[in-house]
């Protein structure tokens, strides 16, 4: 079938839930409403509302009822609106998500996929662009995944709901309609913590993650014509991430550009760029660059579209790291 | 032994209301708005309606983004407003807009804000904080702001304001406990507009009503009809006057009906029937309120026609003054976001404004 | 129109007792429990005393970390076990661990978390969630599995258990927001001990009682003398019963005091005096059932002490059980992180692992 | 006077109620009990039950309620009784009290201190040991202070309660009382965003804050006696911290090793090892190292001395750091 973004996250859930019973979707607005981007579109139609309800309007909850749902063995799909409100639920999420199995010695886990939509250019009130990826990245215990493309969106999903621990699943708002393609019907899994080669390159790699992975192709392709080979790496899953085919490509190319949209202060870029220079030292011909947002919250939707990197901002820093 | 012990709820909260739906007269109240005040509330209403009707139509144009619509609600709004004195603070969401400009909060603020842009300052001496789009998140500020003006030994009241949605936040929770266990100078003002997008009123809490969630904080709580702008007012109106003299806070709940979408990116018929509306259509504010005026001989001619000119004319010139700058730049995100910023602050803000010079987007919009 | 439109809280919520201070008989209930299980109680009860005793001293003798008292509380704790069944859930906390026992799980479970160690599993059967250090978090998960066990049509019922000063946290009421909205099987349970470490519960809440805060979910509230054993039983088993033929959730109060001090870390007489704390100390809830238990001819001669001697064993046994075993290593940790560990985990842990053993500290405590 | 580092605390808190009427302290068990560490023993005796005060048990509505204080003039310091429970309080810090003044246009500030004890060895129950710095420094908006011995607890705490921004001021419980050393009376201050250059040395800098400074001391100390010299700076303040003081020490040594008992990825180790590539690439002799909690959450008290970094984790790095 031929899906966006939106519509392969949507059919992963219709999959998940027509192939395991224990598969619940729940949330603001998932029900009657199908989601506000439409992503539980006809679920609750469909699976009725046992399997498919709307919360109160109470996120700390929405994450907590997961985790009870999860204890007693069941598979919820938590829904926060907005990728910004996952703030609300740091607790729930960070003290008690991620420590059900440590705390129980392993006898129980919280099996459980947290879904929200994240990102800026998309002209949206306050709170609702922010790209809160790295706090979850420092909360070992719980996977944090990031899809691109339609293909990986429903095999990643399908993947974060078969796996025992819980995984918060950042869904790319800016890219949700723009990205069509073929997706397979039924059920298949992109593996998590396996990161992709999204363009193969000579020069310098790319390391970038979400929406920005299409940015980062974009910038690779102007680039192209300057006679500059990027590689793309997409990462996928952001945590724990794949940090063998990050460092097997910076070997190749020598130099590494990381890219996200969140502010970059102990950012995701920090991390990478860290691991890079520990254990990729000697290949670097010049230092990681970052492109990402500032240090200063999400801005006013004015300014959003010089904070969010373009295929402009990324150029640069590839020149920069290739100036070097 | 009764023959059981647990205690089901039977906590009874009657419809307050001053004007029925026809606008005949139900009652009075010593703490009603006088005649200029009823005149006031009618020239408010009719301005909510008019800025509703123009936010629209520029978010359709996509002069602002996306915006909550308020038909419906301009009886809460507006009762609500006129009750406060000028420096009483109020602490709302997005859902408040009519409050906030009928407060004192000039229409070029929100504007600017729909805009994607830096609201303007509040006017000197009106009392607010800025519109909260973070549900529930605003009412520990108002429990906190209220406690300052109380330490302060000002008598300020503050105003907390969140729909029937927000109320079954965490963040709700803690700002009307703390309310009630420091007895700050505060009124939790709920509009149940009896959705939240697309979640029922009935779907939210078990609750009968919302009023008598106060009870569980210690204060009292009252349950209003938010479409007679005569009995808010005169509800509002006694709880801030009874927090003003140091009896602590209340909670107040206004039954009224969002008639509109939730907001322009909503679509209200995937989750109500267009009957559903037309029910409540029927009990619109302004018209209620024009009623009683007329049958009690308050009304002018042509009094609303005035109104609604004088609405036009206001939010024509906000428009223009507004769309005159577009405010932002990434010198004022820098600048905004600290107030005391280090040198290392300043160096990176220099670094990051000349890579964006180099790649010729400042500026660009 | 009414002098006030404001209305007060006024839910009257009496105390529920069976048995007198002094052992006397007060009332019987269909729901109260019967020999056999009066005996478990009383049983229990003694058990938590030495276990209380026990666990300070291991504290103080720096084999275990700090540890919260429970003193004064086994009527709540051990009326509350008894009236679950096993399969159902129990979702409590640190001050729930003659509950816990009590309910099925093993005591060197516990012993292990205060060691510092790995809780052991919970036994096959038996319904519970780990014991809670925060606050509050736990509601929401009582929510969740108590709607799991709906969902899956199976008849447990969950309890969700919490302190006086826990009912402030945004968790409790999301937790039994959530519970009312969706009509699940639990129960919430507080121990209302007066102290939220050194804050009364006078100024945790400006609510008359904790059990009104039912209400404001749409359930029923209850409020019971947690001394009393036989009323905590039957208070809960009510409860429990309607929660199982899915009549949803209830809030049960249970007005107690604790004794001793907050934790082996804490020292009560900063913020009370010790004159409050004698007039609790007499009103023992294991002399209360002894007392009735003597008056109603169902104490046999000897019994508290060979409860006594069986409880010490029983903590002598699970102690030694428990020291016999360190059961922590940097590889559990890392093990027990992922249950589904990816390349770059393993990769990690293993580096981490070679470098801990090149400084020599694997193994070291 | 001679002062631990928690009664440096205390008497800046008592130095700072007594010189402004607008600075409130407020906090569970804060007022009689005088909090659980007794950082504010005796303060409500001294200043009364409106200037130091006992909330209910809610950490979101304590820094809520001291979002309120703030945007009404008044100077609130927030306790949260353990750094933990921070977790709770994101929502109200990052998206409230972050960006009160970016959303009024610069009308409003929350200026306000939240203090809270951080970090692990102490045998403390289920998460009161976890470092939480870096979700912070991640949120700009907010300060992150983290001070290390007596002197600078007090100056620093001064100083912050005298800034216009929101600081989270994190206070290593494992040295509260390890400490005692001369500090002057009254009122002094140490200024927001400068690190300090704890101890001098050629051959490798050692970047720590809070208990870990004290540690890379010892670890200095040891590491002496083999005829390596280490620099160690404290960066005092976390966020935003003086990233001229580290890179000129790192272009002085050519070598580093960043220190901190928060979990490693996505930490603050990472952001200060991705600025030194980038910024002194040239001057680097070997790739920075960093000494860290595990990629796991603060374990059972059974294994936290080996997940702490001691002197000899550091040692090691640096070692590590000058074969390369
Ligand atoms: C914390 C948070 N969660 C979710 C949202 C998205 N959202 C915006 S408005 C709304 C519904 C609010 O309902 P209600 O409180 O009844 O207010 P109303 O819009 O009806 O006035 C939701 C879920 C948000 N802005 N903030
Ligand atoms: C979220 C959170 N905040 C603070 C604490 C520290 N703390 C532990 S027990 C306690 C008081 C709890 O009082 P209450 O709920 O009445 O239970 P009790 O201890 O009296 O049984 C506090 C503040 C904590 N563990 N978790
Ligand atoms: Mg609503
Ligand atoms: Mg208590």
């Amino acid at each position: 079938m031929k899906a966006n973004i939106v519509e392969a996250i949507q059919d992963a859930m219709r999959v998940a839930l027509a192939r395991d019973k224990e598969v619940v979707v729940l949330g603001e607005d998932v029900g009657r409403n199908g989601g506000v981007f439409r992503a539980t579109d006809g679920l609750q139609a469909e699976f009725g509302e046992d399997r498919v309800f709307d919360t109160p309007l109470a996120e700390s909850s929405i994450v907590g009822v997961g985790v009870g749902l999860a204890a007693y063995g069941m598979h919820p799909i938590c829904e926060i609106q907005f990728g910004g409100f996952l703030y609300i639920t740091m607790n729930q999420i960070a003290s008690q998500a991620a420590r059900l199995r440590m705390r129980t010695g392993g006898q129980m886990r919280a099996g459980m996929v947290i879904r929200a939509p994240y990102g800026g250019n998309v002209r949206t009130p306050d709170l609702h662009s922010d790209s809160l990826e790295a706090l979850l990245a420092h909360t070992p215990g719980v996977k944090v995944v990031m899809p691109s493309t339609p293909y990986n969106a429903k095999g990643l999903l399908l993947a974060a709901v078969d796996d025992p621990d819980p995984v918060v699943f950042l869904e790319p708002m800016r890219i949700y309609r723009g990205l069509r393609a073929e997706i397979p019907d039924g059920h298949y899994e992109v593996a998590l913590g396996e990161a992709r080669i999204a363009r193969e390159g000579q020069d310098v790699t790319l390391v970038a993650y979400g929406a920005e992975v299409q940015t980062s192709l974009e910038a690779a392709e102007q680039l192209s014509a300057e006679g500059i080979s990027c590689e793309v790496v997409d990462l996928q899953t952001v945590s724990p991430y794949d940090r063998e085919t990050v460092l097997a490509s910076v070997e190749k190319t020598g130099r590494a550009v990381v890219v996200h949209e969140a502010v970059r202060q102990a950012g995701m870029g920090a991390e990478i760029a860290a691991v890079i220079q520990e254990q990729a030292f000697y290949s670097l011909a010049a230092p990681v660059q970052r492109v990402t947002g500032w240090n200063t919250p999400f801005p006013f939707v004015q300014a959003e579209h010089l904070y969010v990197p373009g295929a402009a901002h990324i150029a640069q820093s590839v020149r920069r790291a290739l100036q070097d | 032994m009764p023959e059981s012990f647990l205690r089901p709820p039977k906590a009874e909260f009657p419809l307050v209301r001053l004007v029925g739906e026809d606008g005949t007269r139900l009652g009075h109240s010593p703490t009603e708005p006088d005649a200029e005040t009823q005149t006031q509330l009618f020239r408010w209403m009719v301005f909510g309606r008019v800025f509703d009707q123009r936010m629209i139509s520029l978010q359709r144009q996509g002069r602002i983004g996306t915006i909550g619509t308020i038909r419906g609600q301009e009886a809460s709004a507006a009762g609500l407003a006129l009750a406060m004195r000028r420096t009483d603070w109020l602490v709302g969401s997005y859902r408040e807009l009519l409050a906030y400009v009928a407060h004192g909060v000039a229409i070029e603020n929100v504007l600017n804000l729909y805009r994607g842009g830096v609201p303007g300052p509040f006017p000197e001496g009106v009392g607010a904080m800025p519109v909260q789009i973070v549900i529930g998140t605003q009412l520990p500020h108002a429990a906190g702001a209220a406690l300052a003006a109380k330490l302060r030994g000002s008598d300020d009241v503050v105003v907390g304001c969140c729909g029937d949605g927000a109320t079954s936040e965490g963040d709700f929770h803690e700002g009307l406990n703390f309310a009630g266990a420091h007895k700050v100078p505060a009124v939790f003002f709920v509009q149940n507009n009896g959705w939240a997008i697309s979640v029922p009123r009935g779907r939210q809490t078990a609750s009968e009503t919302i009023a008598e969630k106060a009870w569980g904080y210690g204060m009292p709580g009252v349950l209003v009809d938010g479409n007679d702008a005569l009995a808010v007012y005169a509800v509002a109106k006694e709880a801030i006057d009874r927090a003003r003299a140091g009896e602590g806070p209340a909670l107040i709940e206004a039954l009224t009906y969002r008639v509109g979408p939730h907001t322009t990116s909503d679509d209200p018929r995937r989750y109500r029937s267009d009957d559903e509306v037309a029910q409540h259509e029927k009990d619109d504010p302004i018209v209620r309120l024009r009623l009683l005026m007329e049958k009690e001989g308050a009304y002018e001619e042509g009094m609303q026609e005035r109104f609604e000119e004088e609405a036009r004319a206001a939010m024509s010139l906000a428009i223009e003054r507004a769309e005159a700058v577009a405010n932002v730049t990434p010198e004022t995100i820098f600048d905004l976001t600290w107030a005391a910023p280090t040198p290392s602050v300043l160096r990176d803000r220099q670094r990051t404004l000349e890579d964006l010079k180099e790649i010729g987007e400042v500026g660009k919009e």
